[in-house]
């Protein structure tokens, strides 16, 4: 039992340090969620903002600006251990990979539920959307933002262990998130009555791209951040 | 106590050992046994080889071919579980900016499985072993200056007790009094019985460190001065 | 035959890049091979022996 | 040209030429099977009575069905090869990873222009959204196109094996999500159903079907060989130049063996630098 109390408090170690950092120099809560704000006000131009339209495709814009905003959360996260030889006294610290990939997940799904709050109240204000079913919106947002920040978390690694340019993470990344758009998009317009489709379903099929983005993330991170 | 390790087996054993940075032979067959407690002084050329043999006694490079044994482990078959002995100081500090030097040495220190209580105690006694002044323990890293911050990541290596130090040109952009707290920390590393490999392209730099001299050019050993039993450097 | 312009492009797309593919394989090919005289034979290995 | 089993130079050998040669017979058979023998996909509606159905369309279909097989085959062979990178650390399952994720990605871009192409006249529409197969099939590229982005990061394949082979790994686990996600997102459009139960199946069309199969499975193992020799030879390669390079470095040494023997201070012959 102290095996996995040990393993859980490397994880807490690292999610803490992230956040920490995080805290201290706000590049998320001061230049990610803005950008995601942004790309919201952006939408409204480009569909010329009569509140019918808008509030017809909120879901769907919603989860594309968390998942271009994503990117960016990720990229910081990553770029961290790229800083100043960082990744190698991670290696050299003895800490389990997979605390570590759990660690540094938990921060960044921790930036993204602040930045889903965040779009929720742009939603709201911009795009005038009423919510339907407030515990589906809750459960749908929780789990694709565990995937996200799982698969985002893998990629990030796989980014900063062979040292990459950060333009790969895109393309390796959005494709694998395609079914949580569609299943997160479906859940939203559950959840806020734009669209008569059983969220439930879909909230399901996040759960499931949760889980498999987690182990498979906690699996594969020590190859990862090897080189 | 650090990791005493058994008398009579080596810490380092190498045997031909070959290690590439990118496709390039940094090391093309190094031979190198070190004994526990020994101080070894590598000295060469920049691109010698010697950043990289540090880094495979770390347990960080692949081992083309050849046999690679540290604190007993066979680094051609598994890499990872060594690392926790080792203490390796490259040129980068391993440091995280954004955080202040307690957080950051603490950090390590919990990291390498120090309970709360024993990270806060020995983060305190290593960052003082560092001379490092109270006023500098809570500012982020960034704002400190190059000397400062390798005392820092020192400090950050202290806190793991290690049975093996790996220094990479520990004194590049030290003041002289910065010089001293390296030369205090190999003396307080043998004292301990820990084992202490020390790299620099300056000898006059290291010589007072220990009497055996080894010299690494074109990624093979070419010179070695042997164990304690040998005579004063031969420069 | 109806529309035969579609199935002109369909074949003809596939069979023009599956042939420039093979087309380049064979040239690398030819080009490595120049590099690696005395290795060329490894390639037949069994899957299973162990080079590294 | 001696006896050999490899003519020297090329990857060919008396094996792979004897597969290029059958392979390109059976596509000529192909051809004629597909655009000759074959007829138009006409069928007589029961009410109506006027004529409806794929027409000559469905030719194309002798072409996108087996490379969209095959194309599944390749990439399950990559999953399989990437597994064993990560199990057993020898280069011949990177390269097999390697080779039939590349061959994969080919045959996916062609299954996908072939399929709009064939779904311009049949559903005018150059795309169909509600395709479930077309669309897993274009997730499916992107992923594997993530791939290989990754692969032309460096020359070295060594230093990623193991990276490649996870890419490749959630590439595949994440198929059956995409494809459940699609079919059950496009439910809310038109739903169209496998264009293979609506076609009225007598024995020649099946027949060419198969033989289609069949062809393009030589094609493709003809590729796969000579893609598979192509990435052992870049290995072989890098080994050879590593080889030459430890042994050049070895050389150079021992001459500053002497310098530092007689005790001549200093930086040997100039500053290399890694």
């Amino acid at each position: 039992m102290s095996e996995v109390r040990r393993f859980l408090g490397d994880a807490g170690l690292v999610a803490a340090r992230d956040l920490r950092i995080e805290f201290r120099s706000r590049v998320v809560v001061g230049q990610v969620v803005p950008f995601a704000l942004l790309v919201l006000v952006l939408f409204g131009f480009a569909l010329d903002a009569d509140h019918r339209t808008l509030r017809m495709f909120a879901s769907g814009l919603f989860w594309v600006a968390v998942l271009l905003s994503a990117l960016l959360a990720v990229h910081r996260s990553a770029a961290l251990e790229l800083s100043d030889g960082t990744l190698d006294a991670l290696r050299m610290s003895g800490l389990p990979p997979a605390a570590l990939f759990l660690g540094k997940a938990t921060a960044v799904f921790v930036q993204l539920m602040l930045l889903e709050v965040v779009l929720l109240g742009g939603l709201l204000v911009l795009y005038g959307v009423q919510v339907v079913d407030p515990m589906l919106l809750l459960v749908s947002g929780l789990l694709a933002g565990v995937a996200v920040a799982a698969a985002g978390t893998l990629y990030g690694a796989l980014a900063s262990g062979l040292g990459v340019r950060e333009t790969l993470l895109p393309i390796l990344l959005l494709p694998v998130l395609a079914p949580v758009l569609i299943g997160a998009t479906r859940a939203f317009d559950d959840a806020l009555g734009s669209v008569a489709v059983d969220g439930w379903a879909w909230t399901g099929l996040l759960a499931v791209a949760a889980l498999i983005a987690t182990v498979v993330g906690a699996l594969a991170h020590g190859v990862l951040i090897e080189d | 106590m650090a990791g005493r390790y058994r008398d009579g087996v080596p810490v380092v054993e190498l045997r031909g050992a070959v290690a590439l940075l990118g496709n390039f032979p940094a090391l093309a067959g190094v031979d190198l046994t070190v004994e526990s407690g020994e101080v070894v002084l590598l000295r060469g050329p920049n691109g010698a080889g010697k950043t990289t043999l540090l880094r495979l006694c770390a347990g960080l490079v692949r081992p083309e071919s050849g046999s690679v044994e540290v604190l007993g482990h066979d680094l051609v078959r598994e890499r990872r579980s060594v690392r926790r002995r080792v203490a390796l100081l490259g040129h980068a500090t391993g440091l995280y900016d954004d955080l202040t030097v307690n957080q950051n040495v603490r950090f390590w220190a919990r990291a390498a499985g120090l309970s709360a209580v024993e990270a806060t105690e020995r983060t305190a006694s290593a960052l003082l072993r560092m001379g490092l002044s109270e006023r500098l323990l809570g500012q982020p890293v960034h704002t400190l200056s190059a000397g400062q911050r390798r005392r820092a990541s020192l400090a950050a290596l202290v806190v793991r007790r290690p049975g093996l130090w790996l220094l990479d040109e520990p004194h590049a952009g030290l003041d002289q009094s910065g010089r001293d707290v390296v030369d205090g920390l190999v003396g307080d590393a043998v004292a301990a019985g820990a084992t202490v490999l020390v790299s620099s392209h300056e000898l006059e730099r290291v010589a007072g460190l220990g009497p055996r001299v080894v010299t690494i050019s074109g990624g093979v050993v070419v010179d070695d001065t042997g164990p304690a039993v040998g005579g004063g450097s031969r420069v | 035959m109806t529309h035969l312009g579609y199935l002109i492009a369909g074949w003809g797309i596939s069979l023009v890049v599956l042939g420039g593919y093979a087309l380049r394989l064979v040239r690398r090919g030819r080009s490595l091979s120049a590099e690696v005289p005395e290795d060329r034979r490894r390639w037949l290995e069994s899957p299973g022996t162990d080079r590294d | 040209m001696t006896g050999l089993d490899e003519t020297p130079g090329t990857t060919g050998s008396r094996g792979s030429r004897l597969l290029g040669c059958v392979a390109l017979a059976s596509l000529g058979v192909l051809g004629v099977l597909a655009f000759v023998l074959t007829g138009p996909d006409v069928r007589i509606h029961p009410t109506t009575g006027e004529e409806f159905g794929q027409f000559d369309a469905v030719r194309m279909l002798y072409l996108h069905v087996p490379m969209a097989i095959l194309m599944y085959a390749s990439f399950l062979l990559c999953a399989v090869a990437s597994v064993g990178v990560l199990v057993k650390r020898t280069p011949w399952w990177d390269v097999m990873a390697h080779s039939t994720a590349e061959i994969g990605t080919v045959l996916c871009g062609l299954v996908l222009v072939t399929g709009s192409i064939w779904g311009r006249p049949v559903w005018n529409t150059w795309w169909e959204w509600g395709d479930v197969r077309l669309m897993t099939t274009l997730v499916l590229f992107l992923l594997f196109a993530g791939y290989l982005a990754l692969r032309s990061t460096t020359s070295d394949p060594r230093r990623q094996e193991r990276q490649a082979a996870v890419v490749a790994l959630v590439a595949v686990l994440d198929i059956p999500l995409v494809n459940r996600s699609v079919a059950w997102w496009e439910n809310r459009t038109l739903h169209q159903r496998s264009t293979l139960e609506e076609l009225k199946i007598e024995d020649l069309t099946l027949f060419t079907l198969m033989f289609g199969f069949l062809t393009f499975g030589l094609v493709v193992w003809w590729l796969t060989l000579q893609r598979f020799r192509v990435g052992w030879l870049e290995r072989a390669a890098i080994d050879h130049a590593v080889g030459s390079a430890i042994a050049e470095r070895r050389s150079e040494t021992s001459a500053v063996e002497l310098d530092a023997a007689i005790g001549v201070p200093g930086d040997p012959a100039g500053e290399e630098s890694p």
